[in-house]
Formats: C-alpha cells, structure tokens, sequence
C-alpha cells in the first residue's frame, strides 16, 4: 500500500491524524526510542526521524540546538539508518526521513535512498531540495518507492504549487507561515486562503506544520487538513519533562 | 545558476518566490546601463574609486623580478574591497523597494560595511554574528552600532560566520517581504555569487586598464586571498579572457596543510589526498549551494581555522571552484606565519598595512615574483586595510607594549564604575 | 614669512643654514611645475587622491537647509589629510638628498604618516611623542614601530604635543645635515607654514572643481577644524579668492570656552575677554613662530584639553591668525559634547565616521545649515576617519560592552605569560 | 665700563674667563643665591641668569628639566628680575640675563629690557631670537645699554657671522657643536677651523659653550677663547652634590 493510502485509510478513522518529529541521537537513541514507543502507544500515525546536520538553515532555536548537541555526542548517518532499521521493525506506522540534502549528497543520492528503502523508511523531507536541484533524488525516489514529500509555502504562487505537487508523492508538506520552525502560527483567514489554495494544486493529503503545538491548534486544523505536524513542542517537552511526558502529551492533543 | 558542476540554488520552498524576484530585479539592473553608471558615480562620489594601482618600488627592487603593482582596495570607503558589494546591492534594494537588509558576518568587516550602507540608504539593518566572532571583534561591533545597525550574536553550533549566515538565512525566511539579505561573498544560493562577482568586477576592470597605463602590458600574474572569494573574482575577472595572465589565488594555510587547522578548501586536494585525518574538503551542498567544503565523512561541517577571520570559512565561491577544476585559477595556501612576515615586510618597504586576509595574497606573491622577468609586472589585490585589524595583529606578533597598553586600560575599566 | 602680524622664523642659530637650505630647495620645488605634477601623481597613485566630495542627502534633508557636502579626507591612504603633507615633504626630502626624517606627533595620525612615507622613501624615521600620547595612543605606537620608525617617548613638560615638538628640534639641532623636521601642520617657522599650506591647497583646489561640477556654484560655506590648522589651511585656499565664500573655523571648545580646560586660541577671544583666569590666548613666540597662544601672563604655556588629540595643542596656524583678525575666517568652537552628539549623527545619517578632530567641523555646519537657502551648498572638510580613535570615542560613549571586552582582554594578557 | 671692555680687563690677568649659568628658581633662590656666592667667591666672571620657560628649545635634558621644575614651583619673571637686582647689588661682576624671546614678548620688549637695565643686568643670550626678528629688541639694548649676545654655530656661514657681528655687543657666544646644551663635544681640527672662522668674523671676545664640563675642557678652549661657559655641569653638580661642592668644582676649573 502506497503511503498516500495508508494515510487516507488510517483518515478515514480520525478527523485529523499526527505526524510527530525527533532529532536521532537527541538527547540519546534510547530517549529517542522511548519517545518513539509512546508516540506510538499514543495513536500517532506517522514520524519523521530528523538525521541531524551541522547547518539546519530551516530549522528553530529548539530544533537546531538538537541537531547540533546530537552532532556534538557523535551521532553518525549509519547509526541513524540502523536505528531506522530498528523502529520501522518494531512499530507498524510510517517512518519518515527528515534531514537536509548535505546528507544524501555526501553519501550518495543513489546509495543513501537505497539504504533508507532497505531500512524500511517511506519517504523523506528534504527542506533546502526544491525539484530543481532534485533530479536524481527524485528520480531515486521512484526508483526506490519512497516518497518525495514536496512542500509549500504561504508565498509559494499557484504555478508553483502546481509543479511542486507534480514531483510529490505521500503527502504535501505545508509550511504554515513565514519563518522557520518552532516559532508561533496564527490561524486567519489568510490562512484559510491559503489551504484553499494548496487544496486547488493537489490532490494529495495535505499536511500543516511550524507552530502546531497544542490542541487548540490541532483542533483548529480539523477539516482543513489530513495530517498536524508537531515538531519543536516535543522535543520541549522531553527536554523540560522527561520522555514519560509524551504519552500524556499526545494523547491530549485531540 | 551553475558553474560547471558548482553553484545551484539549494533554497528551502518559503525564499523560492524572493529568489525570483531578486532574479528578476537583477536581471534587469544588468541589462540596464543607467544602472550600472549609477554604481560607478556612488562608489566614485561616496567610497573612492577608482582605486588607485601603487607601485611597490621597494618590493619590487627586493626581489628583483617582477614589477610588483598593489590594486588598493584598501582604500575604499570602511576600508575593504567588501564596499563594492553592499553599496551595489543598496542600489538593488532600493529598486527593489524594501527597506530593511540583513547580513552575516565573521570578522565584522561585511557588517560594517552594510551597516555602513544601511545608514547611507536609510535601511533599518541587522547584523548576525557568530558570538564568538562578537567578543573577538568587539571595535567591529561597536561601530556597527553607532551606525545605528542591530548586532545579533550567534549563540548556535561554532558560533563563527557559517552560523551566522544559517540565522541570517533564518531571518529572512521569516521576513522575505521587507527584507533583503545582503551576502557578503560570492557564495550562497544563486543569484548571490553572480551579483556579487558583478559588483565585485569594478576591481578587475579598473585594475587591468590602470595595469596597461602604468606598465605598458598585460600582467604576467594576478594574486588575490579566497577566503569566500569575492576579493579574488573580482580582481580575477578583468583578467579572465586573457589567458597569458596567471590567476593565484590564496587560500589560509592555518598552522600548515597537515595541520588539521586550516580553512583551505582548494590547495590542499592535490597535496593532503594521501594523508590520514586532515579535513581536506569534498564536493558537498551547504549554505545554499554546491561547492568544495571543509567537511566530513558524513557530511558535518568542520571547525576551521585563519589567522585571517575573513577567510575562516567552510565553503569557498562556486565559480572559483570551477575556474580551479578547469585549471583556469590556480589555488595555492599561506600559512599564518607566512602571513605575519609578508605583512611586516609590506609594512616597512612599502608603508602599506594590508588586511591579514589581503596578506595571504602577499605571502604567494613575495614566493613568486623573484621568479619573473624584470620586463613583466604582477598585480596583488590588496582587498582591504590591516589597522582595524590591531587586536589580532598586535596579538599575533606578541607585541609587549601592546599587551601592557591592554591590561592598564583593562584595569582602570575594572576600578572604575560606568558613570 | 610673516602673514600680517603673525609667523617669521624664531629659529637658534644652529638652524639658520638648514632654514636658508629648506627655504631654497622650497622656493625651487615651488617654481617647478614637474614637481607639482610628480606630487598629484604620487598622491594619485599611493593615496587615492583626489578624494571625493560626498553629497550628505540625509543631513540635509535633516537641517532643510543648504545641500551639505563632505569633502573626504578620510580616504587619504593612513586615513587623514595628514599624508598629502607628508608626502609632498617626503618628495622634498628626496629632492634634498636626506635620508632621514624625524617628526612629533601628538594622537599619533601625523606620526603614522609620516613613518609610512618613511617606509615608502626609504628613510630613516624617528618620530617624538609625548609620554602621555605614547600611553594614550598605543595603536599608532604599534603601527609606526612596525612601519620600521622609532617611536621616542617625550619625557619633558606636559608630555604631550608641544614637548614632542620641542623634542624633535633638539634632535634637529644635533642632526640637520643628514635629516629633516617633517613639521606636521601649518606653524611652526617659515617655511613650514607656507610649505605644509603648498601641500594641502590640494584639499582646497580639487574641493572648488568638484563643488562646481557637482552643485553649478561656489558654496556658501566652507568649515574645517582648527588645532594647528592644516587642513582648515587645505581647504580654505581653494576659495580664499572668492570673497563671497564664508570660510569658518571651528576650534575644540573642549569643556567650554568658560571652563579653563579647551584648546580654543581664537573664537575664544570675544566671549571671555571679561572673565577672570581663563586661559585665553595672547599674542606670542614660542616654537619658532609667532601666533595667538595659550599661555599665562608670564609667558608660560598652559595646559590645554580637547577630546580630539588632533586639537590639543597652544598655538594656531599665523595664517589662520592673520585670516581671523582680517575677518576673513571666523572662528568659532565647539564643545567635546556637542562633537560626540555631531559624530553620532554623522554616522547614523551618512554612514561616515568622522575623526573626533573632523566632527568639530561638523559641529558648527550642524548649527547652520537650517539657516541657509534650499539653494546654496555648504563644504564640511572630514580631516579624517575616526575608526582609529576607537579607543577614545568608545571611552567617550562610555560603551559598556567596550569596557566589558577591555577589560576581559586586560585579564587574558595578565594572566597569560608572554611567549 | 662696557661689559667688552670690562671682559677684556679681567683678561688680561687670566688665560681664560668662566662664565657660569644657573637657572633661575631651580631648585630655589636660596640655593641660587648660595651657588652665585659660591661662584663669585671662585673667581666666576661673568654669571648666565636663565628665566625658566615653558618650552626652552635650545636647551638638553638637564637645563630643560630644571627650567620645568622652576616653573612648576611657581617662579615668576617679576621675582627672577627682584633677585636679579639682589645679585647685582650684592656682587660686583656682570650678570647676564638668559632666556627665550617669549619671556620678553610678552612682558613687552622695552619695557622688559629696561627693567633687566634698572635690575643692573648687563646684556642679554636669547636662543631662539635671530637678528632679523629682534629689530625692536636691538634697538632697545642699545637704547638701554645692554650688550645683545649675539651666537654663532659651527654651521654659520662666514658672511652669516659677520652680520651676526654687526648686531653683537659684549661678547661672541659660539655654541661648540651641533646639538643642544649639555652633550659632549669634541675639540678636534675641525673646532679649531671654526673658531678661527669666528675670530676672523669679530672683534668682539669669544665665550665658547655646550658641552663644557671639566678641567680638560677648559685646558683646551685657553688660547682659543677668551671665555669658557659651563652650563649644565653646574646643574648636575648641585643636584649630586648641593651647592657647596660648587666651590671646589669652580675652583678646579682652571
């Protein structure tokens, strides 16, 4: 089953699902495979696993401080593929790759999308790879059926989304606001139009991220979108509280 | 967008629409002549350009090879070849209509000189910079704010100008509407390399029609410092299609190539392969574009290290990547002591204090012109100014006085309350 | 060499052969066009002359008033009119078949040029600087050292300026044969207050020729800073001529003409001829000329204060005196608050960063351009760039995070052993 | 008695004449009083009275310092013209009044130089004021009988000589060598030449000064020079020594 399907299977049973993210190797692999656990225990439907990189140009304070100390403690590619490899054994939902191009650059598009698929990870989210520079990564993607989640943005304009959503597959990834991560998102009408708009340019589900971080905000994606996207609010959460947090956390947030 | 196989455009979805404008508005100033005269008169009314070409007598006459000739950018306005840049993309914005920039810097010289611009434009500007830089380069920061510019330390990974660019980069994704980023070296994201190697010409242009007044004939070789690069292709594109004239370029050779502290992206390839360790650079995509970086296996960015704050950095100009690979630029390394003696002996013969950066440009330059006939000339880019440089010059020549002068006036600051 | 009642040559015996020398080189180099013409080419070709007029659009739409042109100085490679000084005395030195130069210099500006000129002539150089100075001044201390000079702490008097100048003709009298006295400014005795006024009319002339292109007529006004009063001198001459120019000096009011601590010799004069123990100037001999003078009424020269080192100092050009009492300069002063608020404004307005000398100027141009038509233009002369005085100026903004950064320095250099 | 014809009297009984100098308030009068007894007492014949000023050009380390510390302590003209008058009351040679043109300046020429001829001084050294800029000073020296020393250097033409002559009155102060007061000088052939230049140039007594400070000094100026000036030695010797080694010091002078 494609993981379009599985994701308007599993829509069909929620009136919003979640897609949770993680940094690997932050504040260790085995926080990250309790966090994981739980996240799953909680009903979340899909996670994206964030390979850290020295340069998150599109990510926040919170998530960019992650990457760095993960980096820091000696967290390697090869280690995160094999955790992968570990959670995508263990836990029945997909799995995501979230990392930035330099990654895949540097250990080959080809060899690393092959990995990712032999890892059993679904697809990926490559924020500083627009489709331009992205021939053989998307190409690869095919090759390798993985999805190449395709994201827009409130300035993109509708012949952009257009062609954006011609290369996507899964999902489209829609970046909520102006900004980078973790910061806060207003929910008007100008927001409205723009879901409308991303609507019009694809018929793929639609996932909403960058400042979801409560249930007032899922609540408020309810019917606009398939899928919240929570990022930075996690990994707040088990730096202030603990991994055991998250159970809680998630299960409050619709 | 691409120079061979460098270059690119690897820009998150959100800046796709600014990129395209800012494609759009510089295609159009290039195609416009008024544009450009309007560059020249700001640069020749406001910093002072033509710059001249001096003739370094006592070099030459020490050497007793070729003509040495000193493209003097180090008397631009804010006293570096880094003017050119942000007073053309002050122009740009003020096309563009936005009224804010935005800008990285590492040792502070591309701060001042857009805080400088801002001020002149009526901008309102902020500065990122790593805080580490912050502390080391405080006179920088000082001024930047007295010209009314924001200075934003920057607490993330090395704390240094790479940093700083990833949360300029930050800014701007959050404030594309208002604000241009105003890079500071031909690297980044395209249009970045191209617009600022265009600005940048106004070196070469002027140095290769000074060169055939002064001296009659082209120049045998042209030495300019890489740290990004935009001092060398600038100097180097009034010269690129004359293929007799010899492009060096000069990169930070740290404590030596073996060393593991350098910030040579380009010399060391040929001459480190063989050797265990050393964070020789590989083809890699960061920071908006593709071109060797200082990294490592997985693809981590790596510390590096300059006497020169100015070349401290992990990448280095796509479009020098690919005038190396084709063999068009040929890139050499100074180290830091290499350094500090060709700033001593360009000091006393010449009574010039070039920027530690424009040193480097020196150092391969004093190897060299011994070599060459006393028919020829070499031209060497003096990129910018060493005497705001006195922190880390006098530092780095352990100058007794100085550290003397320093712990007073710290004392007396310790004493005293701020009144 | 009189100029009204003021100048002449107050010179010891000793001198009188190497004054009737200096006179006869002068006089020649004066009636020779090639040397004129070899004097623009080198400060063409080693400095960045001519330097440009900057339009001030911000400040002048600030004051509504004239249209506000810098003349700008502080591009002048060493950062100062001070070169075109040395220079032209350095080509005279080479005329004369003297290998070795001496000078005094008092914030270090004119010491540091003349020690460059020294680099590039190939002469020897020792330059006096009062002990105070040395202190206050280390930058420049450092830079002349490197720049191969001898720096020769003044131990006597108020180990400032005027000892410096005493110093350097001690060393005159025992050495006149081998070397010349590189008199730093407009006094001194003749020739040097013609010759340093020959060297610096530069300012003046390419300030009338580029006022003319750029605003159609003469300006209204022209301002400079008055210590010595070289580049009041540069600049004025260009319109000496046209009496409708409005040439205004301005003179460091220091804390207030009223206070007893400012260095003001002239504007002082008619607002507290009627105060009791303020040390307004009288006429005067000392140093080798006759002027206005600080000094007591015994003949003793006070103590004077100005925040710019520049300023600091007892007497005043004879010709700026002799301008002064013909009406033809009016004088006037400003106080060392009023400079930091002009300096701040200059920078946050224009993206320029006067010396704390030049920002006198500014000062007064401040107070009345509102006054003038929309149509007429007025000239401020920036004698230099103040990013040198970063010691001085952060001190005088009280800049904590300055302070903070010294301070740390100060503690890294206790610790720490030299190495 | 004119102070030429004064100094060729006291000639005729000595192979050379001392002419001494002190400045005035340094350390204090009292000692400055106690020196010039001393002095007189040795057979001194001619005593430099230098009024301190602030910027003494022509002056070394040792004289410019004691012309500092002088002024610093408070020493005015007015009291250097009172204790001039006490000298001249109190003992029978000539004094001279040494200092630079500004002192004079200031106080007004004639009417400083009247004063110096009412305090019963008998000419006056001013360093720093060459003929051409003295016209009034000459004109009231002669008005007022005072013998205007004129200088000669080794590196004064003979016509400069000559013309310095011509304004001269007294004696002839021919400074020994280059440089300022206090330094060595050597007496070589070359010296000999000069002061051969000098004779030639003048009818007027020669004093040689700068830079003598001994025995050996003295020694070698008889024969050439009617006066031997002893500056600074003087001033040290006091400063080591005090005022009472100024007896035995003059005494072995010559």
């Amino acid at each position: 089953m494609s993981l379009t399907q599985q994701i308007r299977q599993a829509k069909a049973d929620r009136e919003i699902l979640l897609m949770t993210h993680l940094v690997l190797g932050y504040p260790s692999f085995a926080v990250n495979r309790e966090v994981i656990a739980r996240m799953v225990a909680a009903g979340v439907e899909i996670i994206e696993l964030q390979i850290p990189f020295s340069e998150p140009v599109a990510d926040g304070p919170v998530i960019l401080r992650a990457n760095q100390e993960a980096i820091d403690r000696g967290v390697r590619v090869r280690q995160c593929l094999e955790f992968a490899a570990e959670m995508t054994a263990e836990h029945q939902i997909p799995f995501l790759f979230m990392t930035y191009y330099n990654i895949l650059f540097k250990y080959g598009v080809e060899d690393f999308l092959a990995q990712a698929r032999k890892v059993g990870v679904r697809g990926l989210i490559i924020p500083d790879l627009p489709p331009e520079e992205g021939e053989e990564y998307l190409a690869a993607c095919r090759k390798h059926e993985l999805a190449p989640i395709q994201i827009f943005a409130p300035t993109s304009s509708d012949e952009r989304m257009a062609k954006l959503a011609g290369h996507g597959d899964g999902f489209i990834y829609c970046v909520a606001r102006r900004g980078v991560t973790g910061a806060q998102t207003s929910f008007d009408r100008e927001f409205d139009d723009y879901i409308a708009r991303c609507r019009r340019a694809t018929d793929l589900p639609l996932a909403v991220g960058f400042g979801i971080s409560n249930r007032a905000d899922v609540e408020m994606l309810k019917g606009k979108a398939e899928i919240a996207v929570i990022g930075s609010a996690t990994i707040r959460l088990v730096e202030e509280h603990g991994p055991a947090a998250v159970t809680e956390f998630m299960e409050g947030l619709r | 967008g691409y120079y061979g196989n460098w270059g690119g455009a690897f820009v998150p979805e959100i800046l796709h629409e600014t990129f395209r404008q800012l494609n759009a508005f510089f295609t159009e100033a290039q195609a416009d002549p008024a544009f450009w005269r309007q560059y020249v008169d700001l640069m020749g009314s406001y910093s002072c350009r033509p710059t001249p070409l001096t003739l370094a007598e006592n070099l030459t006459r020490r050497f007793g090879g070729a003509s040495i000739y000193i493209k003097r950018e180090d008397l631009n306005h804010t006293g570096a070849h880094k003017a050119n840049n942000v007073m053309g993309q002050g122009l740009l914005v003020q096309r563009m209509g936005k009224r804010r920039v935005i800008a990285e810097t590492g040792a502070g010289q591309h701060g001042v000189a857009t805080a400088t611009m801002a001020a002149k434009f009526g901008f309102e500007c902020t500065i990122y910079m790593g805080e580490e830089d912050v502390q080391r380069q405080r006179p920088n920061v000082f001024w930047m704010e007295k010209l009314g510019a924001t200075v934003v330390p920057v607490t993330s990974g090395s704390r240094t100008l790479k940093d700083a660019i990833n949360e300029a980069f930050r800014d701007w994704v959050a404030n594309m509407d208002s604000t241009h980023y105003v890079m500071g070296t031909v690297c980044g994201p395209h249009p970045f390399p191209a617009m600022v190697a265009w600005f940048q010409k106004i070196i070469g242009e002027e140095a290769k029609e000074q060169i055939l007044a002064a001296h009659g004939r082209l120049p045998a070789r042209v030495y300019a410092c890489v740290g990004g690069g935009s001092n060398a292709m600038g100097i180097f594109q009034g010269f690129l299609a004359d293929e007799e004239v010899e492009l060096v370029g000069v990169e930070a050779g740290g404590e030596g190539l073996t060393s593991g502290r350098h910030a040579s992206r380009l010399a060391a390839i040929p001459t480190t392969a063989d050797t265990d360790g050393i964070p020789d650079a590989t083809p890699g995509v960061a920071q908006g574009y593709k071109t060797m970086f200082l990294q490592d296996d997985d693809g981590q960015m790596k510390d590096t290290h300059s006497v020169a704050a100015g070349l401290d950095y992990i990448g280095v100009s796509p479009m020098l990547a690919d005038l190396w690979e084709r063999g068009r630029v040929r890139m050499t390394a100074a180290t830091d002591t290499e350094v500090m003696e060709a700033l001593q002996l360009a000091m006393a013969s010449e009574g010039i204090i070039p920027a530690l950066e424009s040193a480097h440009a020196f150092v391969q330059a004093f190897k060299e012109a011994g070599e060459l006939s006393p028919e020829s000339a070499i031209i060497i880019n003096q990129s910018g100014r060493g005497d705001k440089d006195i922190f880390t010059i006098a530092h780095a020549f352990k100058d007794p006085s100085w550290r003397e002068f320093i712990r007073a006036k710290g004392e007396e600051y310790g004493k005293e309350p701020v009144s």
